[in-house]
């Protein structure tokens, strides 16, 4: 018999709709005390839902949530008492404020009360903000608008700020998507902290290694319902993934041989003040460029310059041997130049545009008439691309800020792909994607490569980047470190030149 | 009931349609009030809009009038110019249309008011007087480009010419507010200091407000301050000796008047097509019987 | 939504010749708020909308007295004057990037000192009949602001729906570092979009005059106001990428036809100000309760 | 950057008098341009404020009759009209989610009309000389309306740095998702914010009726642009999350010494204006782009 005690968490029935689309039908969810227990299932499946639901963002439409042998009422947008009572949640999209420092974000909503009510000591939120900082081993001014961080640097805050909390229990929604193996392990070794305090974790995330080494149990939800609960130790990375996706599925990177081809982008010597210099290298037809490095090495920043989105200082490009001068994000798509951002929320979409209006977004010429945009040929190439890309939408017209998160990355890929580019960058372009539409993002990759197209590939994921790539460039503070040929490189000998000083 | 008009109620009943200048401006409500007064009085339905300062707002109105079908139009223009389509209109429509207070270029079937140069004459003529033909002088002008501020500020500008000892040393626009008026008089006392013998303003609540910063300033001793329209603060302001002289503008009785011509107009009855009342200049002296 | 309550409150006055006088009454307010309304989905706002107005108004006029030049004239250098200042709040807002809130501040001052510095503070009159005839004649019946309101409408409603320019207007506003990603000219745009509402402001000055006879420098005070209301009743958003023309036109409508009522209700100027602003939040809110209800 | 601009422009001026009139000129505007910068910081914008001092002047006035009522009675009723026009606006904003835009352009207009009603068009003048001493009168030489400028700067100031509240009003402004993430009553401090706005405003109106010793029904039109241009040129934001006080009353004096300064010099009031836009847009061209290459 399950006694109350042992459990934390127990919710039973619980179900969600938006707009007629039931996000959640039915599910159920039991968590014990000091347990991690991963929550499991597809992009889309419903689990940020879920979780939106337990923090207090979102009202369920009807089931029973207990907390602590308590019911909490879900009629209510409630994430104050949420807080209160101790849920504490990483968000999916970090939810921050850019315009305030580290500090004050870290502490927002329980800043120290003073000698008078409202007086907020920002000296006393520096010093615990040093400290937080400290215990997770993350090295940022807390001085530092948030604005200013990383990407990578971003959700440490998010992570930190959730800790802080001393919550009982803490909703872990993709902690990891953006942050490299070091901070990986820092959080898992936070989590085995907090674990030993009896917190409970949620813990999600579609990387399943990461899986097998924090996870106690698992839950899976696949469209919306619940699945099934088993304990991580009767699972393995086969089994689990059936159990999300409905099905068998194998070849993780599939194995194709590249025909290098002719020369398509060659960067010689770009210079940007602080960010990055002397980086040199060519990418041929067909062939994929891996570039590795821990966070912050400055390689979404040499993505950025090359694509126009940044100005660069010194250094030369050409593209199919003829020198070119990128200024705009305009001429990189003129010159064949494509990018896959990996700030979907803030470089990659527009939230409030549909499907198909995102991702003709950067080809909309291609379908238009003089200045009519043709609808129906835009509508028929979109309906082609999203089952090509086998992006769960309700429609073409579903604004993508709907999208379950890794739908959304999918229409940025779509986006690109549709400027039929001859060089394509991505950027971290799995982040927050499941694993069956992991494994049709790198079948894409070598179908774009068979035609001949170039592929700039940045990722975090080692793995990924050692499966796919044809040569590793690999960088560490902003310089380039080595470049090394798919034959020669191995994790030990990326990792020796990433961590260069 | 909707209003609808000269179809609908009472077959005998008159329907006079009115669009004024701006019910935010003390004078106009005055007018206003006793135009319903004695329409009450006379007997007839009073249909009152307000063109907010907005000529093209006027001329939406009385072609809303025209639709209605009213009797006869009551106009008390917003400019000069811009508010004579109005006019047009409701000649053109067969309806009879009754200017009051101030004039438009096309000429109305009446005209109730009083010649703006005028009062600005004779409060320049005033300063003259005080001053004896020698100093230094200021005018706040009203919103420029607005018919009374034209009229007022040619009228003044041809006394000073009689008397070339009167040097206009400062003029800028009031925009006929009080507190604009006393900012604007705090910043020529800062650059004229002593060298302000005399204040002309466009109207008493640009008047008071130089008054204002003048007493504020310690100068109003030395300083004349003249304005138009013999607003209720300003007689009172003259009576305790505060304000050297206001010019009475008869609100009362151009209201009236416009009516009772409005309403000859519709009976057939003889009218004149132009009443000039007077503007009166009122000192310390007459004072007492402009307050009621 | 708006429908209903436009439909609500119409039917006593819905007799043709008043649908008539309220449509051309809108017709100046609409024309400003279409401009307006490119400008907000940008995620910009143009208050300078009333001096422009002023100015070509002004200008335009100048240039129509009788028999002095061809009326293409008053209306070619009318629109010019509308076109450059949008341009050059276009110009300062995508490269100096300057809050458009300012920049427009700074031209609705600016363009009411020239509007008065040109006509030396008088009202341009005595205008040809050519020119008298834009904003006061009728063709087949129908006056013409509202035959052209009907035109620039379609256009504006094609170009915002239809045409690429359309789809990047709403880009911009929706997520600007996004557009700016996608290759699309984020800066021409703008100023496309800037120099548009500058020159239906111009068309709007025209007309205008046309309709008072007069060029009047201080006339349009307080238009951009009615113009951004009509546009965000209308369901644009001033946090930008969100906004239509058809709605747009609504918002004016309900605008014009509460003011028209009231006017016909011979209801106290007073006692209209406070219902039309209560008018104006109840609509609105209704209208976004049941939007979200809706979702 | 404000500051250099201003010292530029000011040295011909800088006599002591001049600078009290100065101050004493802007009070009104910067005591309205604190509270919209707060609603502005949060996201929003009030339209209400030239409306609210208004009604609270004349209300304020109608109470402050010579021997009627003790000063007390106009002062706190003239404020609760106020914080119930402003709490009114941060009502619809946060229960109705209507865009504070619509909002506070109704409450404008039924603000307006209410004071035209409650003063029947006139005036309302006769005060008792203590209530005119709040805004005419001085203590120990130092003009009332700027002692209590001064103190409300100080208020606002700290308010908005130093407390919980500031930080949520920066919060939500910044990112309301992730500041109702954190758990902040995003409704009660939006609120708080309208009604603060409305409280100054109602402030604002009291010292100006007592300034003109009257209250002026017509008064305080187009003042919440000039009190937003004052927020706006002092660094706030029209999209949120950020500004300061200070800056607020930087672009407040800025204004003020402009207009000032183009009155002692006698300036036509027409070139004024042009000068005045072209002066803002410049300034804040120069301040963005010197803002930028410090990045
Ligand atoms: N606010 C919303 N309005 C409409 N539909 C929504 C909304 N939020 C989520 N959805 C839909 O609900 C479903 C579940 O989305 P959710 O974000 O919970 O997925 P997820 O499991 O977290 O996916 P991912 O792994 O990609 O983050 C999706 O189909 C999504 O489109
Ligand atoms: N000083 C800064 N000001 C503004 N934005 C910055 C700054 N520094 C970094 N960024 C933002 O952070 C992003 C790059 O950070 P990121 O950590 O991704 O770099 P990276 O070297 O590619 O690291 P990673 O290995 O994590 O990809 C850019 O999108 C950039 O906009
Ligand atoms: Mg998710
Ligand atoms: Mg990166």
């Amino acid at each position: 018999m399950d006694s109350a005690q042992e459990y934390i968490l127990q919710v039973q029935n619980l179900s969600k709709s938006f707009a007629g689309v039931k996000a959640l039908d039915q599910v159920q969810l039991k968590v014990k005390r000091g347990e991690v227990h991963a929550l499991m299932g597809e992009n889309g499946a419903g689990k940020s839902t879920f979780m939106k639901i337990l923090i207090g963002m979102h009202t369920a439409d009807s089931g029973e949530i207990i907390f602590e042998g308590q019911p909490i009422l879900s009629k209510h947008s409630h994430t104050q008492a949420a807080l209160k009572k101790g849920i504490a949640m990483i968000h999916q999209e970090l939810l921050l404020v850019p315009q305030m420092t580290v500090a004050q974000n870290l502490f927002l909503g329980k800043e120290t009360i003073t000698w008078f009510p409202w007086w907020v000591n920002d000296k006393r939120i520096h010093q615990q903000a040093t400290a937080l900082l400290q215990k997770i081993g993350l090295d940022i001014d807390p001085q530092k608008k948030l604005k200013r961080l990383r990407v990578a640097e971003m959700q440490m805050v998010e992570i930190a700020k959730a800790i802080s909390n001393e919550a009982k229990i803490i909703i872990m929604d993709e902690p990891t998507s953006a942050i490299s193996d070091k901070e990986v392990e820092t959080l898992f070794s936070i989590i085995t902290d907090l674990k030993k305090k009896g917190v409970a974790i949620i813990y999600i995330s579609h990387k399943m290694d990461e899986i097998f080494t924090i996870a106690d149990t698992i839950t899976v939800l696949r469209d919306g319902k619940y699945i099934d609960t088993k304990p991580a130790s009767q699972l393995n990375s086969q089994t689990l993934i059936s159990m999300m996706v409905g099905r068998q599925l194998t070849t993780v990177f599939p194995q194709a041989a590249h025909t290098k081809g002719e020369i398509m982008l060659s960067v010689k010597e770009l210079h940007r003040k602080h960010t990055f210099s002397h980086i040199t290298f060519d990418v041929h037809k067909g062939e994929v460029l891996g570039i590795a490095g821990l966070m912050g090495a400055g390689r979404t920043e040499v993505a950025r310059a090359i694509c126009g989105l940044d100005p660069v200082d010194r250094g030369e490009m050409y593209v199919k041997g003829k020198k070119v001068r990128i200024d705009s994000t305009k001429e990189a798509f003129a010159q064949g130049i494509g990018y896959v951002s990996e700030d979907r929320k803030g470089v990659g979409l527009v939230p409030g545009m549909s499907v198909k209006q995102n991702i003709t977004l950067a080809s909309l010429e291609k379908y238009s008439k003089g200045w009519f945009v043709n609808e129906t040929s835009e509508s028929a190439v979109v309906s082609k691309m999203i089952d090509e890309l086998r992006i769960k939408t309700a429609g073409l017209d579903q604004p993508v800020k709907y999208l379950s998160g890794g739908n959304q990355q999918k229409v940025v890929i779509g986006k690109v792909l549709l400027s039929s580019p001859d060089i394509i960058i991505l950027d971290e372009p799995t982040r927050g994607i499941d694993v069956g539409a992991k494994a049709e993002i790198y079948k894409l990759i070598h179908q774009l490569t068979a035609k001949g197209i170039a592929i700039i590939l940045i990722s975090s994921e080692l793995p990924e980047v050692l499966g796919l790539s044809d040569r590793i460039l690999v960088m560490a503070k902003g310089r380039q470190r080595a470049i090394i040929p798919k034959a020669e490189a191995t994790q030990e000998k990326i990792m020796k030149y990433a961590m260069e000083q | 009931s909707s209003g609808s008009g000269g179809q609908a109620g009472d077959e005998n009943k008159i329907v006079v349609g009115a669009t004024m200048l701006s019910m935010q401006n003390e004078f106009v409500v005055n007018v206003h009030d006793e135009m319903e007064k004695k329409a009450e009085e006379l007997g007839v339905e009073l249909i009152v809009n307000d063109a907010q300062r907005s000529a093209l707002k006027q001329v939406e109105q009385v072609e809303s009038f025209i639709a209605q079908k009213v009797d006869v139009i009551v106009l008390n223009p917003c400019e000069v110019e811009a508010s004579s389509p109005a006019v047009q209109k409701a000649l053109a429509a067969n309806i009879p249309i009754v200017n009051v207070n101030s004039a438009t270029s096309t000429t109305p079937t009446a005209f109730v008011g009083s010649d703006d140069t005028e009062a600005g004459r004779m409060a320049m003529r005033f300063i003259a007087e005080k001053l004896g033909g020698k100093g230094n002088v200021i005018m706040i002008h009203g919103y420029m480009g607005q018919a009374a501020q034209i009229q007022r500020e040619k009228g003044a500008k041809e006394v000073l010419k009689e008397y070339p000892g009167l040097k206009l040393i400062a003029e800028q626009t009031g925009e006929w507010d009080r507190a604009k008026s006393m900012s604007l008089m705090e910043n020529w006392i800062q650059s004229h200091g002593k060298g302000i013998n005399a204040v002309f303003a466009h109207n008493d609540e640009m008047g008071m407000g130089a008054l204002k910063a003048l007493e504020d300033a310690g100068l109003k001793n030395k300083v004349i301050v003249v304005s138009i329209d013999a607003i209720a603060d300003a007689l009172q302001a003259v009576k305790s000796g505060r304000l050297d002289a206001t010019v009475f503008q008869n609100a009362h009785q151009q209201g009236a008047t416009a009516i009772e011509t409005a309403v000859k107009i519709v009976k057939k009855e003889p009218y004149e097509k132009q009443v000039l009342i007077p503007f009166e200049l009122v000192t310390k002296q007459n004072v007492a019987q402009y307050i009621k | 939504m708006l429908c209903i309550v436009l439909s609500v409150i119409t039917p006593n006055f819905l007799t043709l010749t008043n649908i008539s006088v309220i449509v051309k009454q809108v017709s100046i307010n609409a024309l400003l708020a279409f401009g307006v309304t490119f400008v907000i989905i940008t995620g910009g706002i143009d208050l300078s909308l009333g001096s422009i107005v002023a100015v070509t108004g002004v200008v335009a006029a100048s240039f129509a007295h009788p028999d002095t030049y061809p009326l293409l004239v008053p209306l070619a250098i009318g629109l010019l004057v509308g076109i450059a200042f949008g341009a050059f709040n276009g110009f300062i807002v995508t490269k100096a990037k300057v809050p458009s809130f300012i920049v427009t501040l700074g031209t609705m001052t600016i363009g009411r000192g020239l509007a008065l510095i040109l006509s030396k503070g008088r009202p341009v009159s005595n205008l040809s009949d050519s020119f008298n005839f834009i904003g006061g004649g009728s063709i087949a019946g129908i006056p013409l602001p509202i035959i052209l309101l009907g035109v620039v409408f379609i256009i504006c409603l094609l170009l915002l729906k239809k045409t690429t320019i359309g789809r990047y207007i709403y880009a911009i506003g929706g997520n600007e570092q996004a557009a700016k990603a996608s290759g699309i000219d984020v800066n021409n745009i703008k100023l496309f979009v800037y120099t548009l509402s500058g020159a239906l402001a111009a068309l709007a000055g025209i007309v205008l005059a046309s309709r008072i006879t007069t060029g009047q420098p201080n006339i349009g005070a307080g238009f951009e106001l009615t113009a951004i209301a009509a546009a965000v009743i209308g369901g644009t958003s001033t946090s930008g990428g969100v906004g239509s023309i058809t709605g747009t036109l609504l918002g004016a409508l309900l605008i014009g036809v509460i003011s028209n009522s009231l006017d016909l209700l011979n209801v106290s100027s007073y006692y209209q100000q406070v219902i039309m602003g209560a008018i104006i939040i109840v609509a609105v809110s209704i209208d976004t309760i049941s939007r979200k209800k809706g979702d």
